[in-house]
């Protein structure tokens, strides 16, 4: 361990995590109302990114050319918009028809979704990585010195810096995120994805609009994922990665147990965090290990505490 | 002079701060038939998950031969000879009732996975072999018409009993039924009635059956315990237990009363 | 499987009941239609050769992905990934040891399975979607270990090497006629270990945890070793098409796709196949590598006409053409198209009473 | 009230399970509809509820009317709307939502007042005073009479004209079954819901109803007021499990012929 680096990857860990959590969330709620693991919830994510790209015109160097160029906050309205009617045509018009089909045919349908949302986010925008337009320069830092302990200042550490983004991104990553929790908790929206999510005849039964609660899950999530997109494009710009990182939620998820927000949060928190502190290893294979960390990270926790750390254990009878 | 079978003594069992079995006793006599009764959630199936090795109890042993069942893996218990069927149907929806029941053989053949995939020598010899005996089985319980059906697709009286049959084909002493009758009419029942004691007969095989339908436990049970919120509240034959205040009280109460006015006419 | 058998005919025993080919009428038509095949890529060999050769390593491929998560129920998001162990295990045994083809094809199933087997391990404790991240996570690991492990053998962050051409009795299988073959010849035995699985032991405790494994582990069943087992099976195919891919295209890396895609692309042919079908991994690698041939085809014409679009048409076409037959598939017919050929199989042979 | 007038029903456009059946139920009234599995009862119930078309099921001829108007081709969520709750077989809960949230969702789709929510609830706890005990208790774990209770106050929450309950005894022991079919009667008396019961339980089942229709392969084959079927010969034999002489007969003297004849024939 390179230990100066300790405290700055540990921060710059968490801060990144808050993303990671609030897209983690989305994947949760679609799993908690329709027990559908969303495996292109990383595209929609990855769409919604492109999306404010295309509605502000790009960056102002690229702006030459584009059909639009809308302030930063209406490009986000906008955005979110489109990312809706995606999450809503995307339930009536793939899952809808799945109802009642296996996990597998499910799983299977979101990697085709994938695949497709992928193919047409390349069509419309292109292969190439895209600047961001975003509101706040990424070079503009925090920097937080630590004060000596005892008048002597600690051996490894005198200051952090931390990326003014970073924050930003955390704080709106949190706030969405309780949001949402609230809503769930609290509402009676929220009750009866609750009730959908466990049994869906049962719930038909007793007069809840299922594909309605199913839309209405899709549109949220494609909320959450734009939002989840804006973020990580403010730090790392627009292009089709953006798919593959948000793919790490899923360990996230899993660390933090299926069904539990709470636990969707603390595991991107966890996630982010080893990916950044594996960074401040002096093994270099170690060090470039970050995009992987999360999955390691996964497979000792399936070998060791399968649960996760909140999900409930099953309920489960002969 | 019948010896025990299954020695059940002193079982509890809890799942975090519910205790659902509280220092059950009660030992199986081989050739019997020992019916568990019990209202709802009295901890009957817990009972028979603990000696199915499904649940461990936290306390108590369970002896069967040398074996105590609680210390038992799980896998291990079907192969000394026990063998059950379930409340909610367990089949394999995906086979068809030859392959289920030939499933269950599992523990009776030694192939090894090369030999499997290999189909050849022991692997071709046991699965012939195996297949014989179960439809031997499939013969005893006249369910020769829908031996290649997907048994998702069959009615509930049939895959009850296929399920009758798979377990059946692991060749056990000991059959745990779990409501065998549960949800079948009078003459559904009849013909379960009969296969059950043909079992019992005609194979000694010991059965140990949880029912509700008290006409069914008193007409065909040795012996009967009956359970009451995790507690053995009653033991004996069925006439002792039909004449039990306290499991009258507890359990049978006027719904036992009703049947008979009923029945007087 | 449910069988209805052409009228007239009956078994009177039971391993007559329990054979695949029941007559010798239908002995003959399988030895003719080997031979057929065995001849075809000479018929062209610029286009049938590679796409038999393709075929033939895909089919084997998810023979194994059909065992797991086929048979046994484990969806598995890994198996490109271990086609990667094998392919760099054969070609690393052949360079390094000079260890002719019809070793290293084994030893780099033997591998590939037990890699599969590190990966097979959270089972004990999880199931259903928790197993399928482990898998993800096999995914992710080893292309990523190949990159950053022993460069010097595996080709450092480039992440490829060159493999060599196969010899056999003194024939350098050169060319995509020689190579198929080797590769028809590996995917007849893998064929005939792959069917007797369904047909023996081991299968049936396979289906049995995929249809209820609480009821499979009280009947005996020992769920993690039998698991561990199809995981084995699975990665052991998986290493085993690798092989023959790394040889046939002569080159293993990251780069000559083994990805996340590939290995989605793999599962969603064994779903259009037919899943935990004999039939399925034929059908499903058929169709949608004909289809593929077609749309990346339908794509260069496309690209012909918006020349300026013509980078973005190409990558597009691909994915969105593959998403939409999959999400169609799964719609429409999501039993798989195995399930279709035997309604018409039923049909014909109930003629004239069918509808 | 309720008139299903000949319908008949089809599962996945090829499976004909409902050919034929009329039954109506009256303002107030109990009425029973009894039959051996798979007769066609639960299809019936799911046919008037509108869930067939979830299980890709159709009434293809025949109509449906709930006091006057036309429902068969109406989504559950508007026939819940109409006053008509099913209680589902097995009594499904949300095993996850505490039992309070359980009762909640019923009432989820008339939108109404918390004042007016709290309200319906204390009327449900009237009902099952037990339920006021446990209601944040994670539903899963609570027993099977328990789990039953909950799941009717649910329907009642909905404020229902007319209760479809679907074998509200099954698995459930003689004394909790006597139990739920007082308070289903007292429910009736007090609220003035029209039930309409399928039930195995036939004995219990025709005490509690004031009319009953007993089906056999998807048709309606007798039907006539409680008494009258409880005093039916057939029904006795066959339902009550009363032998022709007014006795019960024993299943122990089930004879092997009378199985094999029936399964034969």
């Amino acid at each position: 361990m390179n230990w100066i680096l300790v405290p700055q990857q540990f921060m710059t860990g968490i801060l990144n995590g808050g993303t990671l959590a609030l897209i983690a969330l989305g994947i949760v709620l679609i799993y908690k109302s329709s027990e559908v693991f969303n495996f292109a919830h990383g595209h929609m994510v990855m769409l919604g990114a492109f999306l404010v790209w295309f509605f502000a015109g790009g960056t102002s160097q690229e702006a030459s050319g584009m059909p639009f160029a809308l302030p930063f906050g209406v490009a986000v309205v906008a955005a979110i918009t489109v990312a809706v009617l995606v999450g809503l045509a995307i339930e009536r018009f793939t899952l809808r028809p799945m109802t009642g089909q296996p996990l597998l045919a499910i799983i299977l349908v979101t990697l085709g979704l994938a695949q497709l949302l992928e193919g047409t986010t390349t069509l419309l925008f292109g292969t190439q990585p895209k600047g961001f337009p975003s509101p706040i320069d990424s070079s503009s830092v925090i920097t937080i010195e630590v004060p000596p302990i005892n008048g002597q200042s600690i051996v490894f550490l005198d200051r952090i810096i931390l990326k003014q983004v970073l924050v930003v991104t955390f704080i709106v990553a949190i706030i969405a995120a309780v949001i949402f929790i609230l809503f769930f908790r609290f509402t009676r929206a929220g009750l009866r994805m609750r009730a959908t999510s466990e049994n869906h005849e049962l719930a038909r039964s007793v007069g809840i609009k299922v594909p309605r609660v199913f839309g209405m899950s899709w549109a949220i999530a494609g909320i959450i994922a734009t939002i989840g997109g804006i973020l990580l494009a403010m730090v790392s710009g627009v292009s089709i990665n953006l798919a593959t990182v948000a793919l790490v939620a899923f360990p996230a998820i899993l660390l933090g147990g299926l069904e539990s927000f709470g636990g969707a949060i603390l595991g991107g928190l966890i996630v982010g965090l080893v990916a950044e502190m594996v960074k401040a290893s002096t093994v270099i294979q170690v060090r470039n290990s970050a995009e992987i960390a999360p999955y390691v990270l996964i497979l000792i926790v399936l070998i060791i505490r399968p649960e996760g750390l909140f999900g409930r254990k099953r309920i489960e009878r002969v | 002079m019948t010896s025990v079978l299954l020695d059940v003594s002193n079982i509890s069992l809890s799942f975090g701060n519910n205790r659902v079995l509280h220092d059950i006793n009660f030992a199986v006599l081989e050739h019997s038939i020992h019916a568990i009764i019990g209202p709802n959630g009295a901890g009957k199936t817990s009972l028979l998950n603990c000696i199915s090795g499904f649940y461990r109890p936290q306390e108590g042993s369970i002896t069967f031969g040398e074996h105590d069942l609680t210390k038992t893996p799980t896998t291990q218990i079907a192969p000394l000879g026990i063998a059950r069927t379930f409340q909610n149907i367990a089949l394999y929806t995906g086979l068809n009732t030859v392959d289920n029941l030939m499933a269950a053989r599992h523990i009776h053949m030694k192939q090894n996975s090369i030999q499997s995939m290999l189909y050849w020598g022991r692997a071709k010899r046991e699965e012939i072999e195996n297949r014989r005996f179960v439809e031997e089985i499939i013969d005893f319980l006249e369910i020769t018409e829908i031996r290649e059906s997907i048994v998702g697709t069959l009615p509930y009286g049939l895959r009850k009993r296929i399920e009758l049959g798979r377990a059946l084909a692991l060749e056990p002493t000991v059959l745990l039924l779990d409501e065998p009758m549960a949800g079948m009419n009078a003459d559904e029942k009849e013909d379960m009635a009969r296969f059950v004691l043909d079992i019992h007969e005609r194979k000694g095989v010991t059965i140990v059956l949880i029912e509700h339908d008290m006409g069914v436990v008193m007409d065909i049970s040795d012996q009967v315990v009956v359970l009451d919120f995790g507690r053995k509240i009653g033991e004996g034959t069925p006439d002792e237990v039909k004449n039990d205040p306290g499991v009258i009280r507890a359990y049978l109460g006027e719904a036992h009363r009703v049947s008979e006015t009923v029945a007087d006419g | 499987m449910a069988s209805i058998k052409p009228a007239g005919e009956f078994n009177t025993a039971y391993e007559q009941d329990m054979r695949f080919l029941r007559n010798p009428r239908m002995i003959i038509l399988a030895i003719i239609a080997i031979a057929v095949t065995y001849y075809l890529p000479n018929l062209s060999p610029g286009y049938l050769g590679p796409t038999l050769n393709l075929l033939a390593y895909t089919i084997i491929a998810l023979q194994g992905l059909n065992i797991l998560t086929g048979l046994c129920g484990q969806i598995s998001l890994g198996q490109a990934a271990f086609m990667l162990v094998g392919a760099y295990a054969s070609a690393l045994l052949m360079i390094h040891i000079n260890w002719p083809i019809w070793l290293t094809i084994p030893a780099a199933g033997l591998v590939a399975g037990g890699v599969g087997l590190i990966f097979g391990l959270p089972s004990l404790r999880v199931k259903g979607f928790y197993l399928t991240m482990a898998t993800l996570a096999a995914q992710f690991i080893i292309p990523w270990l190949t990159r950053n492990i022993a460069p010097e053998y595996l080709g450092g962050t480039s992440g490829s090497i060159e493999v060599p051409v196969p010899v056999i009795f003194g024939v350098a299988l050169n060319d995509p006629v020689k190579f198929f073959y080797l590769s028809f010849t590996v995917l007849i035995i893998t064929t005939i270990l792959t069917n007797n699985v369904t047909r023996t032991k081991l299968g049936r405790a396979f289906v049995s945890i995929r249809d209820n494994d609480l009821a499979a582990e009280l009947l005996g069943v020992n769920l993690f070793s039998y698991k561990l087992r199809a995981f084995f099976i699975a990665a052991a195919l998986a290493g085993v098409a690798g092989a023959l891919k790394a040889h046939y295209q002569r080159g293993v890396g990251t780069e000559f796709g083994y990805g996340l895609g590939e290995s989605i692309i793999l599962l969603g042919m064994l779903v259009i196949g037919g899943l935990g079908t004999r039939l399925g991994p034929f059908f499903g690698a058929v169709t949608l590598i004909l289809l593929e041939d077609v749309a990346i085809e339908m794509g260069a014409r496309l690209a012909e006409i918006f020349p300026d679009q013509s980078a973005q048409l190409l990558t597009s076409f691909r994915p969105i053409f593959f998403g939409a037959v999959l999400i169609l598939f799964l719609i429409f017919e999501p039993r798989g198209l195995a399930h279709r050929w035997n309604l018409i199989k039923a049909a014909w042979r109930l003629r004239p009473f069918a509808r | 009230m309720l008139k299903v007038n000949n319908i008949e029903v089809v599962y996945s456009d090829v499976i004909l399970v409902l050919r034929g059946v009329t039954l109506e139920v009256g303002d107030g009234q109990i009425v029973s509809l009894l039959g051996a599995n798979g007769a066609g009862k639960s299809t019936t119930l799911k046919a008037i509820s509108g869930l067939l078309h979830s299980q890709q099921g159709e009434v293809t001829r025949g109509s449906i009317e709930f006091d006057g108007q036309r429902i068969d081709n109406l989504t559950p969520d508007d026939i819940v709307q109409l006053g008509i709750v099913q209680v589902l077989e097995g009594r499904p809960l949300f095993e996850h939502l505490t039992v309070e949230d359980n009762l909640r969702t019923g009432a989820l789709f008339r939108g109404v007042s918390n004042a007016q929510l709290k309200q319906d609830l204390d009327e449900v706890y009237h009902f099952f005073p037990r339920l006021l005990e446990f209601r944040n208790r994670t539903s899963g774990y609570l027993s099977g009479g328990e789990q039953q209770m909950v799941v009717i106050g649910r329907a009642l929450m909905a404020k229902p004209k007319l209760m479809l309950l679907d074998e509200p005894s099954l698995g459930l022991a003689p004394l909790l079954v006597q139990n739920i079919f007082r308070i289903i009667e007292q429910i009736n008396a007090e609220s003035g819901v029209s039930m309409l019961i399928v039930e195995q339980n036939a004995n219990v089942a025709l005490q509690t109803a004031t009319y009953g229709y007993v089906m056999e392969n998807g048709r309606v084959v007798l039907d006539g007021s409680a008494e009258a079927l409880a005093n039916n010969a057939d029904i006795k034999e066959f339902y009550l499990g009363i032998g022709a002489g007014g006795e019960r007969k024993s299943y122990r003297d089930v004879k092997h012929y009378k199985r094999r004849k029936r399964w034969l024939g």
